[in-house]
């Protein structure tokens, strides 16, 4: 198991719906969290990598912007896109650098702003993070293709629109525990089963809400996260994969390959089956995305997801807790942010500092996280 | 250029591929066939990469193809409000599947995943051209 | 000297001043000719990175759209951005993901299609890829910051326009031996010297062209360098750097502080001075900025740059020949594309494949990429 | 909110430093000070990188600075073409370097780098606000 790269500190500001700050000033947020939680200074920092989905905000190429406000010149920086998968996809940039030899300690910094443009202008923006010559002309938005993906679930699988709540109904359980959450309220099921239609058959429930947000994660390599952390968390296994852009490139809808693909890598590189993992944060943009999800991991075999909803596995107690902090679902979505929020949690949760959310002696965990429609997948495995 | 003509609201105008507007406005929809290893390709390329090759020539998108699957969609991204609601649908070709809409009269409760469906060309009010599907019998 | 990483295959399209496909062909075209110069199938590489800046062209996240057209599923990729300096912090990000031991083999893809927009629009969006709350609101663009640091320099150094023009005579010249330049036309000292002025003290041709083009760069580790490669050309150093983006966080403007770091990292990392340099290719969207490079770079001494300039010391026979392809000023700046044709440029150099630009027995090769107007800065060595 | 109003163009709307064009309409052009190491910043920061810390008062910009470079754009990015040609001024109070645009009837001829120069608050014909340089005399 290897023990090369660890999480000394993390940060995360409040989701919100609408921050009324700049990007600067939120990624601080993120950031002060981190830097306090790993009580090191800037300048032990020997890299800064920025994660953020372009156009949402105006500013242009931020890691040079939000590198000067954290104070992190000089030491190099750069952004890494890959959507909602931005700031997993910086993680693992973050670790080669590190392993390579290049940097002992490097910041992953990911923040979303969006809430200075209406909604219809975002996901016309989310649309053309598809193929802009043969999709975005026919009006694609990421509802849209996470339905098609639902609807072939439930048809090869016969899973059901009350499954898909269901799993919102967890989200929004913890949810209301997470204070750092845009969404407190509770979703019973039946709010959820009879909510409008955004499209066919995902309701709004199923849909995890815009926010703005920002994450930390502070990685450094064995010697220093020794000397630094008290309680380090390991980068044990990492996985990337990726599938055709284009859904007409895809073999079937009712999974997405590329999650397949990288979990495969991550459990291998972590010497790791899907029963050692003690808890999940797994991408539920959409609650079809969660179900899809378990059976990627291989917490379930191929259709069998439904059984663990239905079973309540995936709560506390359960076989496999999954999204106990709410989820994108709930704790919510700021695209840049999220995979570090994610990891954010699983280091939390193994460290034993989770509070109300708690797994009890969780010691391996696992992240899951997609950049847009399973175009492109990290899954990392982190232990103590 | 001429690339802006294709669907309700194109993002690009430059193409090597442009040519499958021209074979929009002639009623047929074109894929590309790479001339060395044979693989046909939708959406057509002007590259093919499995041989690095870039000799294409366009070949007909015919017959009925299965409905792999399909979504209303009720809300819309900037640019299509005036379009809602509308079915998007993969349709399975055999050699390609083709992405695209479901035409404007078809209710959603005509359609199941699997069922045979065709392509037809459609001009659009403002002379946008574009294809799209509708249930074969 | 560390043989760790090599470049096995390079390729460029033409640079040129609108090109008539998109941008996924664009990429297609600088992949096909570094596949065939690396005699590889698809399968082998295993990550690809994408870089380029946002927002020239509609596509967003365009790593999942080229990763698919150019064959590279199922396999990794995600965009890295810094501006004007993205493909060469690619190659950085590539270089870590193998001496990590994540990949063995990946390739760096660089482009920019700029033609869609009118050049008022580009010039928007590069003043975004500065300080957008602080500077930009003042109409600020990138001519006017270069000529900031041009008027700094001649009153601190006594350097003048006609030093500038003699350094765009001397691109020209190259640039009329390059076919895949953009700016194919010789450029006159006097012709240069009595041009419009863009930005005072800069003229039209003291500033690049915008050009549509892309690149590609393909590194192994060092085992699959030696069997694949009958000339690999090895990453000897690697330095990387930034400064603030806003310019009232300089010390000065003679200069830029991230080039004079970043190349002190690299000549460490390459147990290499500058005098061992037998070729460069420096980041010269503006006359100004090149001849700050030699400084920065130390092949001259602080404000002797001008000396190198009047002797002719930077064309083929002096002592450091400095963008003998043309450089950015006439083989033309796609950004995103941009260093990852200086790194082709200097490893053609290096295998003695450069045609009519041929430096002589070249050794040791240099590669100095900036983002924006000193924000970031790569300083890159290679080595036979 | 309330940003928006600096400068010809502004990009944003929010920040927590808003109140600088508050300040702008009283007629001072204000810096931020750390309250726990001192440091005076311009930009106008809400957060200290030294200290981590948020706590930060308002401190004006005062006196005459030295004029770092300057040039004259005769071209303009898309939204300021109205302005052109327009002088990019940068300024060194000592505590702070302050980045502007020096007034509009000073010719480039009348200045010299290191010479003394000062910030006016100017407010622009369309309701924005902003602050300018002029030579000090
Ligand atoms: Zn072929
Ligand atoms: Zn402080």
């Amino acid at each position: 198991m290897p023990k090369d790269v660890a999480v000394i500190g993390v940060g995360q500001s409040a989701f919100v719906r609408g921050y009324p700050g700049s990007i600067r000033e939120l990624a601080f947020e993120a950031f002060r969290e981190a830097m306090l939680d790993a009580s090191i200074g800037v300048k032990e920092i020997g890299a800064s990598v920025v994660c953020s989905a372009p156009e949402y905000d105006r500013q242009r190429s931020p890691s040079g912007l939000i590198a000067e406000y954290l104070g992190l010149n000089p030491q190099p920086t750069f952004v890494i896109e890959n959507v909602c998968a931005s700031s997993t996809s910086g993680i693992r940039a973050a670790y080669s650098l590190i392993k390579s030899g290049l940097h002992d300690i490097v910041a992953v910094i990911g923040f979303q702003k969006m809430s200075e443009i209406s909604s219809a202008e975002s996901q016309e923006r989310m649309g053309r993070g598809a193929d802009i010559m043969w999709e975005s002309p026919f009006g694609t938005m990421m509802p849209a293709y996470y339905a098609m993906h639902a609807r072939a679930h439930f048809e090869k699988h016969g899973s059901t629109e009350r499954d898909l709540a269901m799993i919102r109904v967890k989200s929004s359980k913890y949810g209301m525990l997470n204070d750092k959450a845009v969404y407190r309220g509770e979703v019973k099921l039946e709010k959820a089963l009879n909510a409008g239609v955004v499209s066919s058959p995902l309701k709004v429930y199923d849909c995890c809400a815009n926010a703005d947000g920002a994450s930390c994660v502070i990685l450094a390599n064995r010697d220093r996260a020794v000397e630094l952390s008290p309680k380090p968390v390991w980068l044990l296994g990492l996985g990337a994969a990726t599938a055709p852009m284009n859904l007409t490139g895809r073999e079937a809808l009712d999974g997405l390959s590329c999650a397949r693909a990288a979990a495969r890598q991550a459990y291998q590189m972590a010497g790791l089956q899907p029963q050692d993992i003690d808890v999940a944060e797994v991408h539920d943009c959409f609650t079809i995305a969660e179900l899809m999800a378990y059976e990627d991991l291989g917490f379930a075999g191929p259709g069998k997801g439904v059984d663990l909803v239905r079973n309540g596995e995936t709560y506390i107690g359960g076989k496999i807790p999954v999204n106990v902090d709410g989820g994108l679902l709930s704790k919510g979505h700021p695209i840049g942010a999220t995979g570090g929020s994610q990891v954010r949690t699983i280091v939390l949760q193994l460290r034993g500092e989770a509070g109300a959310m708690q797994v009890p002696g969780a010691e391996f965990g696992l992240v899951h996280n997609i950049g847009g429609v399973g175009i492109y997948s990290n899954v990392i495995i982190l232990g103590r | 250029m001429g690339f802006e003509r294709f669907g309700r609201k194109s993002f690009t105008s430059q193409t090597k591929v442009a040519a499958f507007v021209d074979y929009l406005d002639k009623g047929e929809l074109r894929a590309t066939k790479c001339n060395n290893c044979d693989q046909v390709f939708f959406p057509p390329r002007a590259d093919c990469p499995n041989c690095l090759g870039d000799g294409m020539e366009w070949v007909e998108v015919e017959g009925t193809g299965s409905l792999v699957s399909f979504t209303q969609v009720n809300y819309a991204p900037a640019g299509f409000e005036g379009d809602v609601p509308y079915i998007l649908s993969l349709v399975d070709f055999g050699k390609v599947r083709v992405f695209g809409r479901m035409r404007s009269d078809v209710p959603q409760e005509a359609l199941k995943v699997g069922m045979p469906v065709k392509a037809v060309i459609c001009r659009l009010s403002d002379g946008q051209v574009a294809y799209e599907f509708l249930p074969a019998r």
